[in-house]
């Protein structure tokens, strides 16, 4: 994912003044997307609202979708980092299942709920370095080094549960209380997802680490001419990717009560399809946090009205690829197409 | 100050440097002169810490240096302009000049400081209007460049590289650049200035060093004493000049092209002109006059009002529908717009012109190669082996293939932006022959360059544009370089 | 395999017997939500299909099916949306029981009675009735088949082939387990095993190389009727018949090829999709305070488990109308 | 003014010898990779040779590889097409359901064997005209239309068969012969694949079309300026790859004798994985269907040495992991890599 200067530099697009001013319309591009996605999001609400008036907008419901979408969120705040970095972490899914699964053998187990969770966390990391490492410095492609990870860390951790599911023990279900314990009436994951967010986001837009991201997929020669180790932060982008699965790990432990080699199943095309919904560019260099984030939430909020209104699968799978389409034209101008 | 001695870069097949001796005194600017392809880029490289050498030593302060990474090279401060725009378009324009040296504390960058500095750095070059917040992708070619000697400035440098800073640039720009430059060299710092354009080298260099076929052939000759003859044929090996074709043994034809009340808005508007067979008709004007959006729309790959008439006859909009009907672009940008990197130079020759080698979309390949053949023979693109991937040549060698596109088959108007741009003067001097012979055949052409001596001395008539408007018409032998500039400056229609 | 000229049009949802009694009498009126894995093979879809016929003959049931789905995650949402919805008496086949036995906990504390179907939760309190087959049942129905076959045949060290489905699930390594016991009360054992994920295409693949693995083959156990289509579609292609094949679950499908006496499938050893049928009409009767009319208790017992019975040439006729299309 | 001196054309004549002349490797390298996954496929061909040394090189043996890549196979040439073309499929699998599906429903089959064929193709290529009308016209990025697709393709493909597995009718068993009929020993459907990677590579080798695949996908900016019409070159990139799946349905349905909406699953990962190991950038402009055919044969090689050596699933996938990145190491030296 990274030639360099493939920039399709739309002829002349949006120049001003002698040599300087954009124009203005154009310049609030980046968050007219996010109203298109905000459109979006606003019209499943509205169809929530009428087809299930008593149930749709109950307090319990909306934490119910967020709890829904805590897991593969913060996964999506790793992939968006990874896919600004001009790279593709197919292996968030089974990273998550991984570490779950080793934070839940007996042994972890044993060193109760608090080591759980550091262990997770540095399976995950772990995880990502290794992938990170192959990409960076033994210069495989990111599709199939992540690829690979997937394909091992799924067989690793049926091995390693002897393809079981491992439940979490009684002593240890402080880990679960992260899913049941509630302040202000939320979840206490449900914080976690949103502290993800927060500090994804600030580490993104407001450190030279999140700024250089963009540099490294944007046009990873000048990054290189810049004298950005370009390698090194190709790495470190899939260790956060991998730190976020392990984060996602524990929540899907807290909210299953279990580890599990099947967690996480097709994750990264959830997470991949959020992040472009939101706008970033398979290609690298441009995104934003909150775009995935919104893009997560309407297909959050899709499968929750299906579940609502007690659709049939195929019905819904139908819907579901219209509804794709729809919100992708209503933001829809993505300036940077390809094939102008 | 800083002497570069034996330098060898091997690329796989190409010994692009064979031992070059570059010799760089404090507060001097010193120029760097050579063909296309013979190897000033890759030297500049490797002072830059982009390539590392396979031989030789360079000396700094009196010790020896080895930049082995562009880190190395900025710390030892040698800060680099270079010839391929390597910004990041989805960065603003202040992240883009302070990348990698970024105002911050703890990892946390300060945009209000890095905004401010930028501002700094863009007003000391002539540009406050280019806002420090704008998203690089936004700018035109000639603002980036700006921004990329900004990011230059930003370093606190003792050698700056300027790898054809000038080539995005027009008349004024330059003028501006000189001045930044001269600014420099008083601080005493070292400027490496490359540049096709042999006035500018005489207008601001000091030395000169000449590269030939990644050799050096000329140490330190004095820049403004130096006989352009023996330039010349330092570089080439042979006596030619800056020269045009005559103009005679051309008979203007029926009328190709006409344009009608073209307009874009806040682009261009109410253009008109008309373009007849064998006829070459130039477009002068600054940069962000709009020449190369009247070039686009003739060529119906950009919307607009008005009409565009191909030979009396309105043309399907679209670029598939003009091509078909016989226009051919060359445009400015060459990476961006023109380029299949990774393709051999023969499939980057024949791709406007495929269905010609085709029969029911079967590929007659002997066929392709042996034309491909033919004109890289013609225009002297070196390597001389077309089926070598278009990425390992020299810039000016890239840009002769972009032409050579457009010389096979049978076209009827030719639209060319910049099409010298980055191409040497031995070069220039064949395209300037083959752009003669296009119009002998009959072939019309509607020429941009921000050389005003280029177009008045291959133009038969000249438009000059001023902020998207046509101010003056006019035979070129009735105009010179410095009524143009006047008129494209000042507004003053004659 | 819906294109066979229908026999017997629904097959898989047997009308309510008399003996079910004054217990088809309308009653209070209640809602039933009802969640499963998505529909993605005949089983499962039989499940569904049940489940929801068992539900509209009754007028005092209202059926509020949620999205299947085969993410966890999603199906926790789904039983929290139904716990939310206050229906009165749940029906759940969970992906996996463990994972879903916390959401299940919750429904039972919010006093709604959970009915689990087939894949059991492991903490009793997270449901008031079980209802599914005998996964160690099945493996030595097949077991013993194959067993008795072979002995009757006095082959000795004979290469046993087994194609399981889903490998991660429970279910499957206890079918395994009792497939190794019976085999072991003849001397026997498993030469080779390979999981094919329920599907047709899956079936096919692992059969096409287990096939090439071994060139003679004495007998093979294919856990799914379903991936058996494709299991048989291999066996076809590479020409092969010198083994007996035992199938499982009961699809129409596997009767008819075992009614044919020309297919190398002879038998089949049950696990029928009935259960939902029966598992809808369990939650009404306990979110009516009902008990089984036929039984002297006054409550739904706490488990039902469904015998696996072995199809052969000789019974098919009679199972044939509970045969679900694949 | 001096007369043109073009005669003197030849000017560095002395260039030739240092600088002009290609050294034949660099010319082979295209090849190079190649030789990468061939001594790739040696290896593993050597394992299966000792471990397995009466079954493995059994021409029964051999026919089964080709048989069970052929499905995957044939849809690789369309993914190999569409991804040197800059875009990506991810509804392939999806497609070749709906149209086994489609091509087995009572009323289809009705009208035998040929018309079902006809119909499968049909099917497949129309659905990839729909998709690549959404990505070149409505402007979709290629992710989320095709996404959209397979999420409706499915959905159709479930609601058309009831989510039964169709049957192929005893009339109609003209179509299972392709799996069951040998013409020297190999079924017909081996014969079909290979007529489709002959057909692909003479179309991308030998033709405009193929010509201009590279261009759209390497710089669809200057391949507009060419004169190309980018848009209908794009939209047919994926009727290509339509018509692909629509021939992969028609020998799905050969090999298992039925058409369901569960065939083809996750079949998009690994068409795209087989055509990325043989060497085709994501990023477009490059490849070649040879390298493409060769992933796949590795992969393909891959499972059926596991199953002849009866490993189980978990070690299977822990192998995999580590074989794909080994494979790749082998073939490294990607020409074009990130951060040189
Ligand atoms: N997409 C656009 N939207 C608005 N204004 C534009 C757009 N593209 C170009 N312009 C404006 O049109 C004018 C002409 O642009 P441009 O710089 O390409 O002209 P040019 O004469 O070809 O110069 P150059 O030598 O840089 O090619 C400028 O004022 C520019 O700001
Ligand atoms: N990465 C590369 N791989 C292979 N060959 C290369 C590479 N970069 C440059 N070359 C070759 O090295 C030689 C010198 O190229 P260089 O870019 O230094 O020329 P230049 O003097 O800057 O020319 P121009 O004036 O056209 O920019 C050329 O023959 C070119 O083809
Ligand atoms: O137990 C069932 C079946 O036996 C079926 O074959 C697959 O799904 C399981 O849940
Ligand atoms: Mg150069
Ligand atoms: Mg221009």
């Amino acid at each position: 994912m990274s030639e360099p200067t493939k920039s399709q530099a739309p002829v002349g697009e949006g120049r001003a003044g002698p040599l300087g001013a954009t124009v203005p319309a154009l310049r609030g591009l980046g968050e007219m997307r996010h109203v298109g996605l905000i459109g979006a999001l606003a019209i499943l609400v509205v169809v929530g609202l009428v087809t299930r008036p008593d149930n749709f907008a109950t307090a319990s419901n909306l934490i119910s979708i967020l709890s829904l979408a805590a897991t593969i969120g913060v996964i999506t705040v790793g992939a968006t980092f990874v896919i600004i970095g001009g790279g593709i972490d197919l292996s968030v899914g089974a990273v998550m299942a991984l570490a779950s699964v080793w934070a839940t053998t007996l042994a972890t187990q044993s060193y109760g709920p608090v080591v759980m969770a550091i262990c997770a966390v540095i399976v995950g990391t772990g995880a990502g370095l290794v992938t990170g490492w192959l990409i960076a410095y033994g210069r495989l492609v990111p599709f199939i080094a992540t690829l690979a990870m997937l394909v091992a860390a799924r067989g690793l951790a049926q091995r390693m549960s002897d393809r079981k599911t491992q439940l979490i023990q009684p002593e240890n279900s402080a880990l679960v209380d992260l899913s049941t314990t509630r302040v202000l009436g939320i979840p206490l994951l449900v914080y976690i997802f949103a502290l993800v967010v927060v500090l994804g986001w600030v580490l993104l837009n407001r450190t030279t680490f999140g700024r250089r991201t963009y540099a490294v997929g944007g046009n990873p020669e000048a990054a290189r001419l810049a004298g950005i180790d370009v390698r090194r932060h190709t790495m470190l982008l899939y260790a956060l990717s991998g730190l976020c699965c392990g984060i996602a790990a524990i929540i899907i432990m807290a909210r299953t009560t279990t580890g599990s080699s099947t967690h996480g199943d097709l994750y990264e095309l959830d997470a991949i399809a959020a992040v472009i919904i939101g706008g970033t560019l398979l290609t690298g260099g441009r995104g934003t946090i909150i775009g995935s984030i919104l893009g997560l939430l309407i297909f959050t909020l899709i499968t929750n009205l299906f579940i609502l209104n007690g659709l049939n699968t195929s019905d819904q799978l139908i819907a579901k690829g219209l509804i794709i389409v729809i919100a992708v034209l209503l933001q829809r101008r993505n300036l940077k197409e390809r094939a102008p | 100050m800083l002497v570069m001695q034996g330098i060898v870069k091997q690329f796989p097949g190409v010994r692009a440097l064979d031992g070059v001796d570059l010799d760089v005194r404090a507060g001097e600017v010193h120029c760097l002169l050579g063909q296309n392809g013979a190897g000033k880029s890759t030297l500049i490289k490797v002072l830059a810490g982009a390539h590392q050498p396979d031989e030789g030593t360079i000396t700094f302060d009196g010790a020896v240096v080895r930049p082995g990474s562009p880190i190395d090279a900025i710390r030892l401060g040698f800060a680099t302009i270079y010839q391929e725009l390597d910004l990041v378009d989805g960065l603003s324009v202040a992240e883009n000049i302070f990348l990698g040296h970024e105002h911050a504390r703890l990892g946390f960058v300060n945009r209000a400081a890095a905004n401010r500095a930028a501002a700094q750095v863009l007003a000391r070059l002539g540009h406050p209007e280019i806002r420090p917040a704008t998203e690089v992708g936004r700018l035109s070619p000639a603002a980036k460049q700006v921004v990329s000697m900004a990011r230059a400035l930003s370093h606190k440098a003792r050698v700056i590289i300027m790898d054809e800073p000038s080539a995005a640039l027009a008349h004024d720009e330059v003028a501006n650049l000189f001045r930044i430059i001269r600014e420099l060299t008083a601080e005493g710092v070292a400027v490496v200035y490359i540049s096709h354009r042999l006035e500018e080298i005489r207008e601001i260099g000091d030395r000169v060093t000449v590269l030939k076929d990644g050799r050096t052939v000329a140490v330190g000759l004095p820049a403004r004493d130096t006989p352009t003859s023996q330039i010349v044929s330092l570089m080439t090996g042979r006596n030619v000049e800056y020269v045009f074709p005559p103009r005679q043994g051309r008979e203007p034809g029926e009328e190709v092209l006409r344009v009608e009340n073209l307009s874009a808005p806040g682009v261009f508007s109410d253009v008109s002109f008309s373009v007849r067979a064998g006829e070459i008709v130039g477009l002068a004007g600054l940069v962000g006059s709009g020449r190369s959006e009247i070039l686009e729309a003739v060529y119906g790959a950009r919307p607009a009002s008005g009409s565009v008439l191909l030979s009396g006859r309105s043309v399907r909009r679209g670029v598939v529908g003009t091509v078909r009907n016989g226009m051919g672009l060359a445009p400015e940008e060459r990476k961006a717009q023109a380029l299949l990197l990774d393709q051999s130079v023969t499939a980057n020759i024949t791709l406007g012109t495929l269905p010609e080698f085709a029969r029911l979309g079967w590929l007659d390949r002997g066929r392709e190669r042996a034309e491909a053949r033919r004109l890289a023979d013609l225009l002297d693109i070196r390597p001389p082996d077309p089926e070598r991937p278009i990425r390992t040549l020299s810039g000016g060698n890239q840009q002769k293939a972009v032409l050579a596109r457009w010389l096979l088959g049978s076209r009827r108007l030719l639209l060319l932006d910049e099409p010298t741009r980055g191409v040497d003067v031995g070069a220039r001097a064949e395209l300037y022959a083959v752009i003669h012979d296009l119009a002998k055949k009959g072939i019309g052409v509607l020429l941009v360059s921000s050389e005003v001596p280029e177009v008045l001395g291959l133009a038969d008539r000249v438009l000059v544009l001023r902020e998207g408007r046509v101010i003056h018409e006019g035979a070129a032998t009735e105009l010179d370089e410095h009524r143009v500039l006047d008129m494209i400056m000042n507004g003053e229609a004659a | 395999t819906s294109n066979e000229p229908a026999a017997a049009p629904t097959s898989s949802a047997p009308a309510p017997t008399a003996a079910a009694g004054g217990n088809d009498q309308p009653g209070d009126r209640v809602v039933i939500g009802f969640s499963a894995p998505a529909a993605d093979h005949g089983w499962i879809a039989a499940i569904a299909k049940n489940a929801e016929t068992a539900a509209k003959q009754y007028s005092d049931v209202e059926f509020k099916p949620v999205e299947p789905t085969n993410d966890i995650n999603q199906q926790i949402s789904a039983v929290e949306s139904l716990i939310a919805a206050k229906v009165n008496a749940l029906v759940i086949l969970p992906n996996d029981g463990q994972q879903l036995n916390q959401v299940a906990l919750q429904a039972t504390a919010a006093g709604i009675p959970v009915v689990n179907l087939d894949r059991v939760f492991p903490n009793k309190l997270a449901y008031r009735t079980w209802i599914g087959g005998d996964n160690y049942g099945m493996g030595v129905a097949a077991g013993h088949y194959i067993g008795e076959q072979l002995k009757s045949k006095n082959v000795s060290n004979p290469v046993i082939v087994e194609i399981q489905g889903i490998a991660t699930l429970p279910l499957t390594q206890e079918r395994s387990q009792g497939f190794a016991d019976a085999l072991k009360e003849y001397g026997f054992s498993v030469t080779a095993k390979q999981d094919a994920a329920f599907t047709v295409e899956t079936g096919n693949e692992v059969a096409t190389s287990l096939l090439q693995a071994h060139s003679k083959i004495d007998a093979m156990w294919n856990h799914d009727d379903d991936q058996g289509v494709g299991v048989l579609a291999a066996i076809k292609e590479a020409n092969r018949s010198e083994f007996i094949m035992v199938g499982g679950a009961g699809s129409a499908n596997a009767m008819r090829e075992i009614q044919s006496g020309t297919s190398v499938l002879q038998a089949t050893v049950t696990y029928s999709p009935t259960m939902a049928s029966s598992a809808i009409k369990l939650a009404r009767l306990i979110a009516q305070g009902k008990g089984m009319s036929d039984l002297l208790e006054k409550q739904v017992p706490q488990s039902i488990t469904l015998a696996s019975e072995t199809i052969t040439k000789d019974n098919v006729a009679d199972y044939m109308s509970l045969g679900f299309e694949s």
